[in-house]
């Protein structure tokens, strides 16, 4: 964040997203938006309120709900001049376009020896909790970190999100970009000027000297306050963003792991064969000797997210879940 | 809007007793309904839900033209066709509350509702989700000899999803019986048909060997006699067929869309509900063609009052889940 | 088989140098393709390929009808498709063969051959895999003004993808510049396209708003003389159009597929060699209409000899790539 | 392996498949195969040949190139009676399924509170090295792994392939088996009497005292030949083959860990949030203080396949590269 003296604006994660968006639009007319809803309705969530009125329908596509042919439009359209911005209203429907990201988008620059590039935004949600049920409530982004060619980005403030939509937008590869809708309304400080935070580099969310809690998304949000939950018993957790998991800032990890000597990986996606796995042995093989004790994974349930929400709520880690973990790795 | 269906025969074809039980059931459909946005409102459900106000003669008519054990699959969109294949109001009304007495123990919510009792293959969150197990519903019947009948329910949005063609495609080359109902409501969440359909919808399915016929989706008697022909064309083995049944959501596109204004205009909504209720249309018939009189309606509509006051009363009172059943039903 | 194509012009409307030019060029796949074949028996190739031998006249002649700017995305039975477009031999023999001075240095092979100063946009090893890819590139040509149409080559197993649909109905909603070109050589792997294809593949376009049309896939003046029609059409902005061509495969669905007989009969397929190869068809009219004589076409034969021969020897010389290349290329 | 004093008939791996198939369709008249040229052709891979000729076409099924379609097919036939065994050709083709598996197949029974199950085996293939480039020669698997509700098979042997194969059809929920192109051919012991493997048993490949092996598919018979080499190193390492990701035999892979406390990890998938994570996480968090060095994760380089053999090669553990490792981790 950008040390400054006057209190800066607040905007929250949404307005972020859309403002990342709109300059980049102005900046580029190479940029567009398409999606199903994404103009007048400006997409299910409202984000993207207004911009068809700035740029106009040529620029923010309303498509047919046809995620796999829209999302091969916008990997043909990026390799041809375009900087797509395809939209995916739920992250759940990554089984539709897994063939068009792991075949298509992130293997034209290779198969091509390097003469294609695919430069596309693929914008998706993330997370639970909202009632929403088994098929409109998963995090499946460890599908797209398991592909080399895709880079992937979860943002966990709105400084983040607007900072890292703008580098990805203007990357030359196919990105895809992770919203976690329950912090669409989550406010946090925006400068006005034009800033733009580089992939493949983590933040140290919080200091700490205890204990490191590695998180991403919307789990930075709980490690938080999980850290002050610890706080209070005593114990100084530091909170590691690393805001893209593809490429992925391995040394600050390392750094905060070997300094801390426990760790904890929080992500919401499943636990199993999930983001916390590869995370965990990033930190297990390279700070091994430094471990105080096994690195604790904390992901979703392997169950499928029900709709009731007492059960909902327990499949997803909490501060106090979190807290706990916490506490009993430090052996307290 | 309306078509007129070669071969449906004259209203009084549709004898008497049918038609007052498609009466009830349409009534039963809207005043639960009505039941559900009033639970949305008083912030009494969790989540959201889309509400079928408008369609019932489609559920109703389709449904009716089935044997209790022919399947159903149905969408987002589904507590229609739900009730109209027999479900019984208190476990849907637990089952959208997320109780334990619920059809799927509160696992499933509004958009999952399953039922083998009644051949409810369950409804999905996925658009154009269940094009797939419908059609594999109906391998099974040919293969087993069983004489079921598979309807598929989806809105027209459904008709952007490729795997939509594909399943007819292999319904056609294996003449499965199997009903391919499209609801044609003009609108995809937020976004006209005509923005995103482009050629003749009825040429798709003949363009993939499946015989297309449309109908007027407010008229549950021409819903019913339509159906009734492809139905029985089905089980003799004649092969599947495509219904499309024009319509209209009087509602939101979910519980929380109230302001839609930007996407469509007051006087359509209101041309359509004063005009073309199928709940009206049906009075009108039948107390034109006096099969029964406008007290013995109040007494149906008392009556089904009653059953979904109790059933909503039974939700509200019934427990959730214990947290310790999040793990049970993973794995069969 | 083959269609008299309302607005055809007539042979003479050709002219002379165009067609020898297409001549030479049926020629030139045709060697190249008999040359891959005998590097795979004589175990020279890794891998496998796909021959085009007997479909050479639809490449030839849709390329022939396209600007060099002009984009094409290419199938597994890909090379030919290349060829047309302007690739090099040596550098495609190279890219057979794995070596460093291949299209893509070795890294894409037979099946991903792509090429930027051709306009092909590259070769896709999954079926239907390019649709996205060609309808997204005609879109980038719209929004950017450069005239460019594009043409997706597939072959008629990828009617079997309802991605084509998707993509298909997108084209026609926003009127994109491009030709979906349907090889239509009656088998897809080993099985015939009466067992995969239900109802009517011509009606299918229609269905989804692009106009269809099919042409004699052995013909190459019929085959260049609709395609240009059709890509005028869509450089004025009138929008995408689907052509199917029918033809045949002389050879294995792979160079690997020796024993035929189980899926298709010796009769069938000796009934096309000798009445329906292309190069046969446009040397009898070349001959029948003293285009020129046989001196001249057997002079051009032997040209194209020399050049197959030439560009397999640089390409078995070529070095393979250094193993420290196989990390570059990921990202751009 | 079961103890017998005679010989044991040999069985490819191919053939054992086959063999498992057959009788189980020979038992349970409810089991049949659909698939891409799965019946004359017996796939691609000839692994079905003559089963279409025993069983008949109404129970080894040609299907158009329709993956999605035909995939949620399978879901539908295995919810209503059927045991379908769906034949996915090469798994990079998984991007096109995942929504019928990880939103249809692997929810239903949970979705409908344990209401309906889908019994059904999703057939595919893994393994690189034969020269198929970036489309044809990936192994997905961690993608299915990820998803509650589904289970993941991964034989090593033909004997393992027959007896977990059986069992996968006999199982109630949807299980994706793989088969390594590469391994079709290994011949090992299979014996003439009717036997399954449960789903959920580690096998412990190979005894040994100074470093654990743990391998999957394709990897294991690389693991026992790195093995061999350490034997003559004077290493003694044992080889433990999970046999099936999902469910995990965690007790047995913890047991080697704990006993030889250096452990590698083997796997062709990338190695970048791919299987190898979960499993090292495993051990890790179960034996950390029992290792003498972290473990190390052994997987397909983060880079798309290439073509070029000398490329290819480098991107997959091989023997002498696990040895190494092995070498390494032990200090020597
Ligand atoms: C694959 C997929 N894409 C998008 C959505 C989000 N979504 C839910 S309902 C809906 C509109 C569906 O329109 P239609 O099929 O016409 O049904 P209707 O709501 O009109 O009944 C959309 C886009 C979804 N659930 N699944
Ligand atoms: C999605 C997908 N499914 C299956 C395959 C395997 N496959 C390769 S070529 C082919 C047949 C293609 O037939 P067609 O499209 O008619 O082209 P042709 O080989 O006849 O030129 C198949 C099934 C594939 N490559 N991609
Ligand atoms: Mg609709
Ligand atoms: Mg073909």
């Amino acid at each position: 964040m950008p040390e400054t003296a006057v209190a800066v604006r607040e905007l929250t994660l949404g307005e972020a997203v859309r403002e990342a968006l709109a300059e980049e639009m102005r900046r580029d007319s190479r940029v567009f938006i398409m999606g199903e809803d994404v103009a007048e309705a400006g997409t299910a969530f409202k984000v993207l309120s207004g911009l068809v009125q700035e740029f106009g329908p040529d620029r923010v596509l309303d498509t047919p709900i046809s995620e796999p042919g829209f999302t091969g439009i916008g990997v043909g359209a990026g390799m041809t001049g375009m900087r797509p911005v395809v939209d995916i209203m739920f992250g759940d429907f990554a089984g539709l376009i897994m063939d068009q990201m792991a075949n298509q988008a992130a293997k034209i620059h290779y198969m091509s020896g390097g003469k294609w590039k695919c430069s596309m935004v693929l914008r998706t949600t993330l997370g639970a909790t909202r009632r929403s049920a088994a098929q409109h409530s998963q995090s499946l982004h460890a599908w797209f970190c398991h592909i080399p060619g895709l880079k992937v980005v979860m943002p966990s403030t709105p400084y983040d999100a607007k900072g890292l939509l703008k580098s990805a937008i203007r990357d030359d590869n196919p990105v895809v970009f992770y919203e976690d809708k329950m912090m669409y309304k989550l406010k946090g400080p925006v400068p006005e000027e034009d800033y733009t935070i580089p992939l493949g580099v983590a933040d140290v969310k919080r200091q700490g000297d205890d204990i490191t809690i590695i998180a991403t998304s919307s789990m930075v949000q709980v490690a938080l306050g999980a850290a002050r939950l610890l706080e209070e018993q005593g114990v100084s957790a530091e909170v590691v963003d690393p805001r893209t998991l593809w490429p992925l800032d391995e040394k600050t990890l390392i750094d905060s792991a070997k300094k801390t000597s426990r760790v904890i990986v929080v992500d919401e996606g499943y636990g199993r064969y999930g983001a916390t796995a590869e995370l965990a042995s990033v930190i297990q093989e390279n700070a091994f000797f430094d471990l105080e004790a096994p690195v604790k994974r904390m992901g979703a349930m392997h169950v499928p997210i029900p709709f009731s929400p007492p059960l909902e709520d327990a499949t997803v880690p909490n501060e106090r879940t979190v807290c706990e973990a916490a506490l009993a790795l430090c052996g307290k | 809007m309306s078509t007129v269906i070669a071969g449906s025969p004259p209203d009084s074809a549709i004898d008497n007793k049918l038609f007052l039980r498609m009466y009830r059931r349409m009534v039963m459909i809207r005043l639960f309904e009505e039941q559900v946005n009033d639970l949305y409102t008083r912030a009494l459900m969790p989540g959201l839900a889309h509400l079928y106000i408008g369609e019932e003669a489609i559920a109703v008519g389709v449904c009716e033209a089935l044997r209790a054990d022919d399947y159903i699959t149905s969408t987002h969109r589904g507590h229609g066709h739900c009730l109209a294949k027999g479900a019984a109001i208190d476990r849907m009304f637990a089952e959208l509350l997320g109780k334990e007495a619920g059809y799927c123990k509160g696992k499933g919510g509004s958009m999952h509702i399953a039922d083998p009792d009644t051949g409810n293959l369950g409804a999905n969150a996925i658009v154009a989700g269940s094009a797939g197990i419908a059609t594999g519903a109906a391998f099974s019947s040919k293969r087993l000899g069983n004489g079921r009948v598979t309807v598929c329910f989806f809105g027209e949005g459904a008709l952007g999803q490729g795997v939509v063609y594909e399943v007819m495609n292999m319904a056609a080359l294996w003449k499965l019986p199997v009903i391919y109902v499209c609801e044609n409501n003009m609108y995809n969440e937020y976004t006209h048909i005509s923005e995103t359909a482009a050629g003749d919808i009825l040429a798709r399915g003949p363009a993939f060997g499946v015989p297309s016929e449309s109908v007027d989706g407010q008229d549950v008697r021409a819903v019913y006699a339509v159906t009734k022909r492809l139905v029985d064309r089905a089980r003799k083995g004649e092969g599947p067929a495509f219904l499309m049944a024009n319509t209209y959501r009087f509602m939101g596109h979910h519980v929380g869309d109230i302001s839609r204004e930007y996407y469509r205009s007051k006087q359509e909504e209101q041309k359509w509900k004063s005009e073309r209720d199928p709940i009206k249309v049906a009075t009108e018939a039948i107390l034109a063609q006096k099969i029964t009189d406008q007290a013995a309606l109040d007494q149906i509509q008392s009556e089904v009052k009653a059953e979904i006051e109790n059933g909503v009363q039974f939700a509200m009172a019934a427990p959730y889940p214990n947290v310790d059943k999040v793990e049970q039903d993973v794995y069969a």
